[in-house]
């Protein structure tokens, strides 16, 4: 039988590995991952290429993660946001790598992991510092720059409820990058607030198909980052 | 002494004259900062659907306090609401719309904007700055219309409307027409016209604050 | 208000113009918009270029438009299925142009077209004579081939429901090539069994935004292509 | 007389042999034909979910008579069903799992087999043969393992495996597997590898079928 639960997140992290490529899904806040990023700062994998749009606030989820150092390079859109201090401190001292995308270059780039498609051309960055060194070329008279895809070793993804194949389906605007981050990744491992009875996702409603999905666990509440972010909180705690 | 602010429109205004001219059933991005005001002052009768990159296409207006929720945000964080007739997807989908040419108006803020209708809004490319995008880069490309919504010179009184945009650009010959706190310019292959001029704002006064030659239609 | 509900079918085409390119959803008879066609056909627009999966079966629907004389020119990956006599007799008569795409490099040649991205790389098809003149490439070591966007002036769907912004949602796998395919016209005209309120369809499960959408007719009743065909049906009637 | 199809396995038999195969928890894409009948051969116990390239994952068995709905079919337009845990998707979203390499197995039909693995399954090249692909050159380049499920020899007798494919390749060097109705042969970078033959099939017997030189494993 199929069954992609597992009991922890720590269970989630068996094969991780220094020097992984990891997506995590979310626009700021709103579909992080947060308790799967924990766990993966207490594994202590180091050198990470981390893919997400941002870069975490406060010290907790991603911007503990990229404080603790287990960060190599961001690929992201948008690496400063309210409450973000981590990240561009790093920054600045030379400490942290970032490859600065445009968003939606970025969820192409993530997309055409995927999809099988090794590159593809987009109009954005045309004619910026962002399209520097990069292959252009016209069609009908328009210019445009190639991208390559993005794949990762694993994406971390949040959604509302899930399946023993993978189903999955996602709360308002924390979908953003989770389907995308599901498809291009080698073991992708989710947190679900609610765990359901195969079946009980109408096909027609099913976000992500089970086959993109490796290890499902359950978090039941998941932490509110601007709280934890308010309450001055770091991880580890 | 009478200062700039006083002689041009404030931010409201700004925004009430961008509301003023979308048209009927446009599909409109707003950016953050002055753009996000732009939506409560759409005339009456008039039905726009507002798209947010973050995975919301039919956003509605600021949720009543104690009913925000986390994961319904809009592309500057802040908790929204969602119409009735509104659908989510995720951010590749979201950018079809954008980079598809589907949607109608984007309206973001500048740093500068030049003669050709060039664009910087994303870096000032000092160094210490930390660079950050976004969807910018996107909007400018794939969008039918860019509206830029801008104060007319920065806070010490440089240029914003330049020969030549001296910061990183995100995109090229892309701004359609720039609402500034002076005045309402159509940017045109032609040059920049002059639609609108504040009340108590001359030509001349406008044409001193701008480092382009502008052009009365 | 924003209303792109239409009245009749013959209202949807009015501005249907001869050398069009359309668009026409279906995977076999399913998600085929039979009603749809039938309309264009009543337009007498000729010299289309239709781009479908396949080329309709018996003499009604897109068999029928075909036989009609009024494709110039079919892009499709799967020209002959049961009881579809129409188009091959006309191609082995070279009275008709036939562009055969491989069906995954048709689906993303499509969703290309609605995406703003003009070209893209592929695995699919390298080596075989569908890449010949085609531009290879190597990415890491394995070869793929360039393939084109495809844009439409036309596409015509089928839906289950459909409100007043156009949201749509499909039934099963009738889905298949509609959803891509409003994305990459220039006008989508969509046949819906039901019209139904805006804000009734969850906004979690609408599969096709309404911004792809501009024109919504209702069709309470579709005909069942295969019992048209059974029965010996031809179009016009 | 005896015919090769009375020594050899027959078509349920050969479906039989690729059912046994598939390993617990795979993701498989069946073809049409002969692959079609491998469904229903799957071992207990063994748990597999099955692609239809046309926008279902999670394809059930067929549907009692009478309760079939012609929205709901697989590549070959046939009626399914759907089971518990399916999900329906358009086809951009269904390419991405073929050619994104996320399916495990896709089993297919073929008319030649080269040596090197090369595939034609889709084209005789005829003059007046309508060609059509369908989704064959994605699968075979995508999914992961690519099975064939053949006979060994056409009608007339002529070779299947052949040196070099005279009929238009769908894909070059994708076959891992060959199913007929004489022999298991696996498709390796050193050759042609036999892993069982059908009873009453001796290993001569096989190569005297067969254009290219097997090997025993």
């Amino acid at each position: 039988m199929i069954n992609k639960i597992v009991h922890s997140t720590s269970e989630a992290f068996v094969d991780i590995f220094d020097g992984a490529t990891i997506m995590i899904s979310g626009f700021g806040e709103a579909g992080s991952p947060i308790e799967l990023i924990h766990s993966l700062i207490d594994t202590g994998a180091k050198n990470l290429t981390v893919v997400s749009n941002n870069t975490g606030s406060g010290n907790v989820g991603l911007a503990a993660l990229i404080e603790n150092r287990q960060v190599r390079k961001m690929i992201c859109s948008f690496p400063r946001t309210a409450n973000s201090t981590v990240f561009p401190e790093l920054y600045r001292n030379n400490e942290i790598e970032l490859e600065l995308v445009p968003q939606g270059t970025l969820a192409e780039r993530i997309r055409a992991g995927g999809a099988g498609i090794p590159a593809f051309f987009t109009p954005s960055s045309v004619n910026t510092p962002l399209a520097d060194g990069k292959e252009e070329r016209e069609f009908d008279g328009k210019l445009y720059v190639m991208e390559h895809a993005i794949k990762a070793d694993f994406a971390l993804v949040k959604c509302q409820s899930a399946d023993r194949y993978g189903n999955l389906i996602y709360n308002k605007t924390a979908r953003n990058f989770g389907p995308i981050m599901c498809t291009a990744a080698n073991v992708t491992i989710v947190q679900a607030k609610n765990i359901v009875e195969a079946g009980s996702i109408d096909p027609e409603t099913v976000i992500t198909p089970g086959i993109f999905v490796n290890r499902v666990v359950q978090v039941a509440s998941p932490a509110d980052e601007s709280k934890l972010v308010a309450e001055g909180r770091s991880y580890p705690w | 002494m009478v200062t700039e602010k006083q002689i041009g429109w404030n931010r409201g205004e700004m925004a009430q004259k961008v509301a003023n001219d979308i048209p009927d059933g446009s599909y409109v991005n707003l950016g953050i900062g002055i753009p996000e005001l732009v939506a409560d002052r759409v005339p009456e009768g008039i039905e726009v659907v507002y798209h947010t990159e973050n995975g919301l296409l039919g956003m509605g207006t600021v949720p009543a306090a104690g009913s925000e929720d986390p994961e319904l945000i809009n592309a500057g964080k802040k908790c929204v609401t969602a119409i009735p007739g509104a659908s989510y997807f995720h951010h590749a989908d979201s950018f079809t719309m954008i980079r598809g040419g589907h949607l109608d108006i984007s309206v973001l803020g500048a740093l500068q904007i030049s003669e050709k209708g060039d664009l910087a809004n994303w870096s000032t490319g000092k160094p210490g700055a930390i660079p950050a995008v976004g969807g910018a880069m996107d909007l400018v490309a794939g969008v039918k219309n860019v509206w830029v919504i801008t104060e007319h010179n920065t806070k010490d009184g440089k240029f914003k409307l330049v020969k030549e945009c001296s910061f990183p650009l995100t995109g090229k010959g892309v701004v359609n027409t720039i609402y500034t706190n002076l005045a309402i310019i159509d940017v045109k292959k032609t040059g920049m016209f002059v639609r609108e001029m504040a009340p108590g704002v001359s030509f001349e006064f406008l044409q001193e604050k701008t480092e382009i030659m502008l052009k009365q239609i």
